[in-house]
């Protein structure tokens, strides 16, 4: 059925859709909307879960991560300040091998107060051991939250994902969503049912004091999951495609065949930016997009197979590394190491600054005329 | 009263492969017998005891059991010395270990 | 020693239950009053038990992986996070049915009194299905005794070094845990199993959230012989330092009334943590100590059970 | 794809009739995307809206700088705020107001068309809202509709059923009426 729906509506609607059993949020703009209707549905015995209306994000995950460890799927979404106050939770989830799953509406962090799109909050949760991932529409979020329990609870993975979704470009932007018959649902995603977990009949402690001796391993067996994830994802998206006509990969690459520039982005800038790429395509230049979908597993082949013999790479990063560069652009360079292509780093659009089709040319324009560089501020008043 | 068999060895992990995905135990502790942690060692003066079970009580391990009369589990007693202050019969004396 | 089974004298009567449900070979210091409340509230609560442990003694008490001493489900959990994380196991029983299995967060005074505190009061004002038991060594051990809010006044640690001792009073807990108005909440001390267990039976049947503040002395912390632990516990309540009651739906009742309270300096002088300390000081945590109890009595009278 | 940019003030309802004009367009089968200006509502303060309709998907996430169509909620909002900036030549405004056509002129705009309704009235005739602040915003949708060939009035009546959580009656006779009202 087709609805129109803002991203946090998709949101609400995917997690409802997952059947989860506890949710547990606090509020914050630009996510509030995802509380609010999760509230409502849980409230009208349209999904029967457990919403717990914790005191801040850090007992959000907090409680997600214990309702889980029993056994629960859980759920719970935040923004910028709320993903910070849950960073160490976001390590512990990963670390206790949990596959919640976390939509973040990607926002800036203060100071100055901004409730704008920003992708630096999620970045900074890079090293946690989570998947993650950023959606284009809220399609793809309402997807992307069902294959990423199917996803993260997989035997080999058991990992949670951080699903971004831009604040207010896809949070409060109303679109298209189909959203699918829940007996298909049920069919692609069963029953969370772990195989460890906290149960009476077989005492166990979970997250105990561990030596050197092995904590190595364990985190030589999360690298692993990453790893084999990337398979996994693949597998899930094409299976998802079979069951709902949408097939998803790690990236999605548009118009890049016979490209010689071609821009690297993600979130919702990959959709402003495949229309300048037909704009720039009816004037004749060859433009590629190449989205890149996961963040963490980094999709190292595809940049590479898609990148390698390309005259030119411009990455969009809305998002920044300071004292380096953008985020994305550091990950794409280390991938086209060898390879003679330019590289152009951008940044545009922090804290919610709209980014326009015309910037998106002027990028284009830039790595025509200009020497490759790895920092190139769009649109910034100096 | 009925004990199961207690453990005595460590649990031996090779590597990864034998390791679960997170840390979730696997057996209990006692293989880690605390009798080296003692210095003195308390000694039931089965004369004098009056079967209270007090020491029992009393006991964080625990490593007495509560039988006629009681027994210190010498494999897991830690010397604290509660029971013999705590003994209302002077019935628990000191010794010290190792002489 | 032999796993044989040995005959219980019929004429012997324990006064709390036989069930050993903690193991021994746990790594709990010499006299160690925590390990004693573990083993006390697991007689009480049975084996349906699942344990949210955040940073505290406790956590390494239990043994590192691959073991666990406790023999309940420990959830080991983020130092701030004891109540919300059994909040979280309370959903996921709830969810699945499993009504008889109780989620307990297991937390040290830091983790309470201190880091803790908001998420405690969180899950107290949500009402949230869960007991909650503090067990209150007075300061931060396992880091090695470092002063937390549950410091008494007038103790040495090493953060409040001899010169500097603790100047302020002791946070009052259950001032706090009672003005959420939850269902049940009382204080237990180690020095006294059958009262102690007794309230864990008590938080057990109830509905909603409990608070347990539990009295568990540290021989390493405190500075004494860990073969005195039990006097000192006893001592605590004899004295009026750490009185015994519990408040139930609002009900005061004090479960244990000292005629003749001992004078604090009795509980002082045998714990090196307040060796330093001067008369007059003394006489200041008497007065402090009075003034607590005058309190808790005055409150007993105004919201206790009443009597014609 | 039809680009349209609402102007009103806090409270007046732009954001949903931005929301409500692109589930009248979905009904009809075009693909659709609505959204505010990203900021901190205040109630009076100047809020722009905007609404995105095609026949292909819609792949934009960006503001929109060249309108087709502009819907004025409050004609103070003229020359307060640069309304006209960036319409297509020859592109619709839609305004409320009493007054005629011909009393507004845009030197900024290339040959626009003005509409005008005077939707406060027939909002406040409906019951909707209050004498000093009435809800005009499911009206004006009533003109715009009629004014652009954009969608149907039943579609738009529709729509407004379906978003509006009271009045819905009274809301979509108000549309009706504005839609009746300009030739």
């Amino acid at each position: 059925m087709k609805k129109v729906l803002t991203g946090n509506f998709a949101t609400a609607y995917g997690a409802k859709a997952a059947r989860v059993n506890v949710i547990a949020a606090y509020p914050i703009t630009p996510q509030t909307t995802i509380v609010e209707m999760l509230s409502e549905i849980v409230a009208d015995g349209e999904l029967d879960a457990s919403f717990v209306k914790v005191e801040s994000e850090h007992s959000a995950l907090a409680a997600c991560i214990g309702a889980q460890s029993a056994g629960s799927r859980t759920f719970t979404a935040t923004s910028a300040q709320g993903l910070a106050l849950m960073h160490e939770l976001i390590h512990w989830a990963a670390r206790a091998r949990l596959p919640i799953v976390l939509a973040n509406v990607n926002r800036a962090m203060g100071p100055g107060w901004s409730i704008w799109a920003d992708a630096t909050d999620s970045i900074a949760q890079r090293d946690t051991g989570w998947m993650q991932l950023y959606c284009e529409n809220n399609q793809e979020v309402y997807d992307t939250i069902l294959m990423s329990y199917k996803i993260g609870e997989h035997a080999d993975i058991l990992l949670p994902a951080l699903v971004n979704l831009d604040a207010f470009f896809l949070s409060h932007t109303s679109q298209v969503v189909d959203l699918y018959d829940q007996k298909t649902i049920d069919q692609f995603l069963p029953p969370y049912n772990p195989k460890i977990k906290l149960d009476v009949n077989h005492p166990r402690s979970f997250g105990a004091l561990t030596s050197p001796e092995h904590y190595y391993e364990f985190s030589y067996k999360i690298q692993n999951a990453q790893e084999k994830a990337k398979e996994i994802i693949r597998k899930v998206g094409k299976e998802f495609g079979e069951m709902f006509g949408r097939e998803y990969d790690l990236t999605e690459s548009y118009r890049c065949e016979d490209a010689e520039f071609i821009l690297v982005n993600y979130g919702t800038l990959a959709g402003t930016v495949k229309d300048a790429v037909d704009r720039m395509r009816e004037k004749g230049i060859a433009v590629g997009s190449l989205k890149i979908r996961y963040f963490r597993p980094f999709p190292s082949e595809e940049i590479q197979s898609v990148l390698k013999n390309v005259k030119a790479v411009g990455v969009i990063d809305r998002a920044i590394s300071y004292g380096h560069e953008g985020p994305f652009f550091t990950e794409v360079r280390s991938n086209l190491y060898g390879s003679k292509a330019s590289l152009y780093g951008f940044i545009a659009g922090l804290g919610g600054r709209d980014v326009s089709i015309m910037d998106i040319e002027s990028m284009v324009d830039y790595m025509k005329k200009e020497q490759p560089s790895h920092l190139i501020w769009i649109g910034v008043k100096k | 009263m009925a004990r199961k068999k207690r453990a005595d060895q460590p649990i031996v992990i090779k590597g990864a492969s034998d390791t679960p995905p997170m840390a979730a135990s696997m057996g209990s502790m006692e293989w880690n017998k605390t009798a080296s942690w003692r210095s003195i060692r308390p000694v039931i003066l089965e004369e004098k005891c009056k079967r209270c079970m007090i020491c029992w009580k009393f006991c964080p391990e625990p490593a007495i059991f509560p039988t006629d009369p009681p027994k210190i589990d010498y494999e897991y007693c830690k010397g604290c010395g509660i029971c013999i202050v705590e003994c209302p019969f002077d019935a628990i004396v000191s010794e010290k270990e190792g002489k | 020693m032999s796993s044989t089974t040995e005959s219980k004298p019929k004429k012997i009567k324990l006064t709390i239950p036989e069930e050993e449900i903690m193991n021994p070979g746990h790594l709990a210091c010499l006299g160690c009053g925590a390990s004693l409340a573990m083993r006390y509230v697991l007689k009480g609560l049975g084996k349906k038990t699942i344990l949210s442990i955040p940073a505290c003694c406790w956590a390494v008490i239990d043994g590192p992986f691959p073991y666990s001493a406790a023999g309940v489900p420990v959830h080991h959990c983020a130092f701030e996070t004891a109540a919300a994380t059994a909040c979280g196991v309370t959903h996921a029983l709830d969810q699945s049915g499993q009504d008889d299995v109780t989620s307990v967060a297991w937390a040290g005074d830091g983790g309470t009194f201190d880091i803790g505190l908001q998420a405690l009061s969180g899950a107290a004002e949500r009402g949230e299905n869960m007991i909650y038991i503090v067990y209150d060594n007075e300061a931060y051990m396992n880091t090695g005794i470092q002063r937390s809010s549950s410091t008494p006044h007038g103790a040495w640690t090493t953060t409040t070094p001899v010169k500097h001792y603790k100047k302020g009073l002791k946070k009052n807990i259950m001032e706090i845990m009672t003005a959420h108005g939850i269902p049940y909440c009382a204080t237990a001390n180690i020095g006294y199993p059958e009262d102690l267990i007794k309230k864990v039976k008590k938080a057990k049947e109830t509905k909603g959230f409990r608070f347990l503040h539990i009295y568990a002395p540290c021989p390493t912390g405190w500075k004494h012989p860990p073969d005195v632990t039990i006097k000192i516990s006893r001592l605590a309540t004899e004295t009026n330092v750490f009185p015994l009651f519990e408040v139930e739906d609002g009900i005061y009742k004090i479960n244990k009334k000292i005629k003749n309270p001992k004078p604090v300096s009795e509980y002082l002088k045998i714990q090196g943590r307040f060796r330093h300390l001067t008369e007059n000081v003394v006489q200041s945590i008497q007065k402090e100590v009075d003034q607590r109890w005058t309190r808790l009595q005055k409150m007993e009278q105004a919201f206790g059970e009443k009597t014609e | 794809m039809l680009e349209i940019r609402f102007h009103g003030r806090g409270g007046q309802g732009a954001v949903k009739a931005s929301d409500i004009l692109a589930i009248a367009a979905f009904n009809e089968g075009k693909r659709v995307q609505a959204f505010p200006f990203f900021g901190v509502e205040r109630r009076g303060a100047p809020v722009t809206a905007f609404t995105r309709i095609s026949d292909d998907e819609i792949r934009i996430h960006s503001y929109i700088y060249e309108p087709d169509v502009l819907v004025v909620l409050d004609p103070t909002l003229i020359g307060a705020v640069p309304l006209t900036e960036g319409l297509k030549p020859n592109g619709k405004i839609i305004i409320n107001t009493e007054r005629e056509s011909e009393h507004f002129s845009f030197p900024d705009a290339e040959n626009p068309v003005v509409s005008t309704v005077g939707c406060s009235a027939i909002a406040l005739k409906y019951g909707l809202g209050s004498q000093s602040a009435p809800i005009v915003n499911t009206a004006i949708l009533g003109a715009v509709a009629k004014a652009t060939g954009l969608v149907s009035i039943k579609s738009i009546m529709d729509a407004i059923k379906e978003r509006i959580p009271t009045k819905k009656e009274e809301n979509a006779a108000a549309a009706k009426e504005t839609y009746e009202f300009l030739r």
